[in-house]
């Protein structure tokens, strides 16, 4: 294959598709979950639930695969990226089971969101009150008790765990030490399905934006679940032993970060394109064209931050794609895909800012979403790794330094 | 001879001043954001301060002591406290500053003595306009002469409208220049409709729509003579980057205090060049912003022109908070997106002076 | 299907020229700087891997093979070596694309075949001028039709000038549309003057006067069909985004690499986090740039319309090569200021693509 | 006294004085001594000795003391900042014997300057090929050896140091330590003058910018100096004493930068100023004006990059101002001396880059001056502690933390 920006066929139908939802079932009550911060979107959820996830045109085999995944998740977000994290998707839990777990934890789990039952949830709890960014200061336990695992601790920022910890068929994967003197090595994911005693729902983040979306704070007490649900292997690799470590439960969970930090970044993307597109149609109703052959001496400060807008978006879009088109080459793409979320984050907090700044008074106000933009774009600077964290893991790669001599 | 630091006597107001918003301001600010209401009594307890009085002539009861640097430096405080607070408490000098400067003597001789009593007035001056390309300098909201009366139309917006008052200051187009009119809130053909904007929301503002509104001749502010619409935008930006600077230095030093405390990877977070050195460029761009304003603020005080330098300090400025805020956002990692912290709040503000023109003056 | 991975015979391609980049221009980009001239043998040695002969027609002995990404990743490969070095071995397109573009059947037949032949042959092209506001799409430079002739006058400035070549081709206004003319280098009233810039000393280039510079009609390139110069300059743009990039990744992997090695309070700078996260932001917006530069080299390969494309690119790559050049000087700290180092050589050259417009082509 | 933006009288006819002198002796042989490097600008040098350094107008004691000295300097750097950099002045050795030295110190060295002999100049020595930032790591060694010390070892990137070392009645002041051991407690200034046996002239840097100043590569082999040319005390304070030593030695010639940083970054300013001054004749000269208050929507593309010019070089020269006048009430001014040194590095490089670009290929020819100023500009953000040593010493500052604390 040679270097190419078209589009498959497959996508583009995809992509109208999804860009149409948008516009039918998520513009529409957009301001409205932003206003009622914590409320379930019925509307939205029963929709997709029934109808949303199924029908989606083109033929699989002729898509550009993950990009596809990407650019669906662009015409969402750029819908609504609160009402698009409230979706009921296997979501981050999902992927860490399909990257971690065994083919009959993927059956297990999976397979209610084939199915008919009522609306489910999957999520991921890492972070602690002490342990943002650093896995490594993880403080849940899971302790082993006959057949069980018993985990003990809290979660918060976890994003999708009302619906994923109370909503049957739903389930969180839980990150916990086994032993905590292992360190990293030490930390396993354990798939703790919706309803289990002992997970209680301790309560819901006041957000800047993405209000629609549940943050959860999740409680473990003596939270009980089959050893085998365990993602990956009980083995704990000391420190020293990470390097050549072929356990797949705690890397093949991080490893999901990798498959994961795309689709972020083109949830940011999709934030960041709908408070372009709004600046561009305001411009044009006032007559006013970008001119890209403008005299150096003429262009108007509006032009080239339009402009200027218009690039940074699509460098942040063609990052994403390249990291998950290497995916689709089954290369390794962590490098690149940390490279795409940090550019994205970044672009798109700086995109709706200006956005916001271009349209003066009204750019402020809440009649238009403009400003509910900037406040969801800047999650994508936060989640998933803040700025820093991505950068930090680019210039590990291309240092080529082990995190002990680059923190 | 150039020096660059308050005078004794300003370095006590500023004192107090800081005192009131860290003790009596910053406690209620994010109950006022989130509740979008003014706390009770607040304002009285800052018209005892007397911010805004002794700024207006001995004359209608004032201190007869204007000064713009002064007025800089106590916004400056104000807003670190909260903007939103800040601005309610400033609002009483949107209406009574600009009749100092231009009111007739019957124009001051009824409004000033009211801002100079035991009690505190808020005041409303309605200059923005919510379209795109809103331009402070030229609203085209406009004023008829209609024999004896004016007759205005148009829209405005980010209009200040606190209870206690019942005028407002309106800017329009008469025949191609700007001229002001005190307006009663209650004229007819006057709407007004409450905002939702994504910062400053406990201060209650609202959208204007003036339909026909018909006040009499004597309501044009300075009479005959009129007023200097590019003076008091001038004055709007030395105030309004003073609050910024406020803003950002509140940002500034929550993001400081929280990366001493907050540990990651065995060490405090501070101790990370990429958090220490955001720090530190905070604090250099915020002293130079603050020095830009005074010497805005200072030329006004001697009667210079004072534009360009207004406008280079709001300009930079407006980006310095903003940086300042976003920043401090980033410091706090996850908390940063989270209500119960202070930097989205700051963010929200922060952003705001992008379309903020006259929201205080000096 | 998008993708973004250069085909195996690119693959080839590319190594091959980065190997010629590393051996054999790096070596004496320095040299070449310094004493403003280009060294002997390069020219012939890179014409021998056949860099531009391969873009030309079939018929006039070229290889058929016109591809803009592929010119792309070869500039890009040649500039990381060197910016002038690159431009001077690829100028050879500034006269050949424009006539396989536009040139009449005469036109193509008598230029193309000298570009194709076993020896390098330089080209020459005259677009920007001289002056405040120089606006690529609009020349002021004048083109009068007089019987059969065209008289030319005006001033152009950074014209590669290379010997061994006897032609340039001058863009001017021709009744408000703007056209190509084949000049020669010896046309009477053509005044070329020998350049010193900023960066790119070693390329030979030459600011030029015409004063009633005389030319027969059939020098107009295409005929009376004409040429377009607003696709020239895209295809200009493209191509200066990648040596662009070129020169930016060189910058990044110079700062890196000293950053692994230079110490400071016991550990490698590259360890500091401020000079690893300054280079892993150079690498992001390299990869980034790239991409934009791919892009829209991809839409000319298709025939699209790419002048918004090659335009966010070249704004954002100008930005990104200027931004790592300017952090590899600091990387360096003073060894960046030195001219022992390659950081101030790529800063200079970095600063250029602000002024440059069409210096190379796709 | 209040705050006041109002320049004294005083300083004002000095400001005047001097810009004449730069539009009168400096401008007109700017472009030749950036090609000629190397070489001695005699006309300056000759003429500033023997006239320029006399007949201050004003009067001393109303001016407005240390910002006096950055108006000046921003000045003649607003005129060439290579050749500011080459004038026969005391330099920054000078201020290490003002700062550190005995009252018969000053006198021994510092008189020449008022004198009627040749040209002299000082100079100071730091930096060594394995030591930038980092002074502990100074390998330059000072012996004692009856009432000489000895000094060892190679110092490069001293500005001055061709004129300081080598013409007459000159000095350089150079930093060696007197024990290894004791790291930066170890380190003590020497005063060596110029001519001195064993202090070798080995080369001048080429450098991108300020071509005509003198950065030389000095060696010293068994270069003997009496014992009462050390700064300050012989006694050497360990690690653990430092924060408490009244050491004069290290602690008052490390003063001298907070004394120096103001003038660097005035002469920062001066380089942008003489950027952004021809961008707004140029400006001028197209008919174009700057509109203060243009509409939003209409406001240009080079309007805005103008008055951020203006705003970003107004803001650094008063941090400058500032950080003088704080010396100029004996306040400590370290944490404001590097504030302004950053911002004016910071600021002047990108206030230089911009103009290149605003006036396009012929802002890249060097038919006009401004490439230079881009170039000479850069320097600011290098010498004198680059941008990231500036950004640390504020940092440290600002959290109050040690410099063990944050590196």
């Amino acid at each position: 294959m040679p270097i190419s920006f078209e589009m498959s066929e497959t996508t583009r139908l995809a992509r109208d598709h999804f860009r149409a939802m948008a516009v039918e079932h998520l513009r529409p009550i957009s301001r409205k979950y932003d206003l009622q911060e914590h409320d379930l979107p019925t509307e939205w959820v029963d929709w997709y639930w029934k109808q949303g996830r199924k029908s989606i045109p083109g033929k699989a085999g002729e898509s550009d695969g993950f990009i596809q995944v990407c650019v669906q998740t662009e015409e969402l977000c750029w819908g609504d990226a609160g009402l698009y994290l409230r979706t009921p998707f296997a979501g981050l839990g999902g992927s860490a089971v399909g990257a971690a777990g065994t083919k009959e934890q993927k059956k297990r789990f999976l397979s209610v969101f084939q199915g008919d039952g009522p609306p489910a949830w999957g999520a991921m709890a890492i972070t602690e009150a002490n342990a943002g960014s650093d896995s490594a200061a993880i403080q849940t336990t899971a302790t082993r008790d006959g057949d069980d695992w018993v985990l003990n601790g809290t979660k918060i920022f976890c994003t999708g765990g009302e619906g994923a910890s109370q909503a049957e068929g739903g389930f969180v994967v839980v990150w916990a030490t086994i032993d905590k003197s292992a360190g990293r090595g030490g930390i396993k994911a354990f798939v703790v399905p919706a309803g289990t005693e002992g997970m209680t729902l301790v309560g819901l983040e006041n957000k800047l934006g993405i209000r629609a979306s549940d943050t959860a704070t999740l409680s473990f007490e003596n939270c009980r679940v089959p050893s085998d649900n365990l993602l990956g292997s009980a083995e704990v690799r000391k420190k020293d032993q990470a390097k050549s470590s072929g356990d797949k439960g705690f890397k093949g969970a991080m490893a999901t970060f990798d498959a994961s930090r795309p689709i972020v970044a083109a949830m940011a993307v999709g934030v960041g394109r709908a408070a372009l597109d709004y600046v561009l149609s305001e411009l044009e109703h006032h007559g006013i064209e970008l001119r890209y052959d403008a005299p150096p001496a003429e262009q108007t400060a509006l032009e080239r931050d339009a402009i200027d807008m218009e690039a940074e978006l699509q460098a942040a879009r063609l990052l994403t794609w390249r990291a998950a088109s290497m995916m689709n080459r089954g290369r390794p793409n962590s490098l690149e895909a940390s490279m795409a979320k940090a550019k994205a984050g970044l672009a798109v907090t700086r995109i709706t800012q200006k956005a916001v700044e271009l349209l003066g008074p009204r750019g402020y106000s809440k009649k238009l979403l403009v400003e509910k933009w900037l406040r969801d774009a800047k999650i994508n600077d936060i989640y998933e790794g803040t700025q820093q964290i991505n950068q930090l893991i680019v210039a590990r790669r291309i240092l080529d330094y082990p995190s002990s001599m680059l923190r | 001879m150039l020096d660059f630091e308050p005078s004794e006597e300003q370095q006590l107001i500023v004192e107090t001043v800081r005192q009131f918003a860290e003790q009596e301001i910053r406690p209620l600010a994010r109950e006022a954001d989130e509740s979008g209401k003014l706390p009770d009594g607040l304002l009285a307890q800052a018209h005892e301060l007397g911010l805004v009085a002794p700024a207006l002539p001995e004359a209608q009861g004032g201190g007869g002591e204007r000064s713009a640097v002064t007025s800089a430096l106590i916004a400056e405080e104000l807003a670190w406290g909260d903007l939103s607070l800040a601005l309610a408490i400033l609002s009483p000098g949107l209406v009574a500053l600009p009749v100092v400067d231009y009111g007739t003597e019957a124009q001051q001789a009824e409004l000033l003595p009211r801002y100079a009593g035991g009690s505190f007035v808020p005041g409303s001056l309605a200059l923005q306009e919510p379209r795109f390309g809103a331009d402070p300098f030229r609203p085209r909201t406009s004023a008829h002469r209609d024999d004896r009366d004016y007759v205005l139309d148009g829209a405005k917006c980010l209009v200040p409208w606190q209870e206690g008052d019942d005028t407002v200051l309106v800017f329009a187009d008469e025949d191609g220049h700007p001229q002001g009119f005190l307006v009663p809130r209650e004229a007819k053909g006057l709407r007004a409709e409450r905002e939702q904007n994504m910062g400053i929301q406990a201060l209650p503002t609202v959208e204007l729509r003036l339909e026909g509104v018909r006040v009499p001749a004597e309501a044009r502010l300075g009479g005959n003579e009129g007023s200097d619409l590019g003076a008091l935008v001038t004055r709007g930006r030395v105030a309004l980057a003073a609050t910024a600077v406020g803003v950002a230095r509140a940002a500034f030093e929550v993001a400081r205090d929280y990366a001493k405390e907050r540990e990651a990877f065995g060490v405090k977070i501070a101790q990370k060049q990429a958090i220490a050195f955001k720090l530190a460029d905070m604090a250099i761009e915020i002293d130079a912003a603050r020095l830009l304003a005074w010497e805005a603020a200072w030329r006004l005080d001697q009667g210079l022109p004072a534009l360009r330098e207004a406008t280079l300090a709001y300009q930079q400025v407006r980006r310095v908070a903003l940086e300042a805020a976003d920043g401090a956002v980033q410091v706090f990692g996850g908390h940063g997106y989270i209500r119960d912290y202070l930097p989205e709040l700051h963010l929200r503000n922060a952003r705001g002076f992008a379309a903020f023109e006259a929201l205080a003056l000096v």
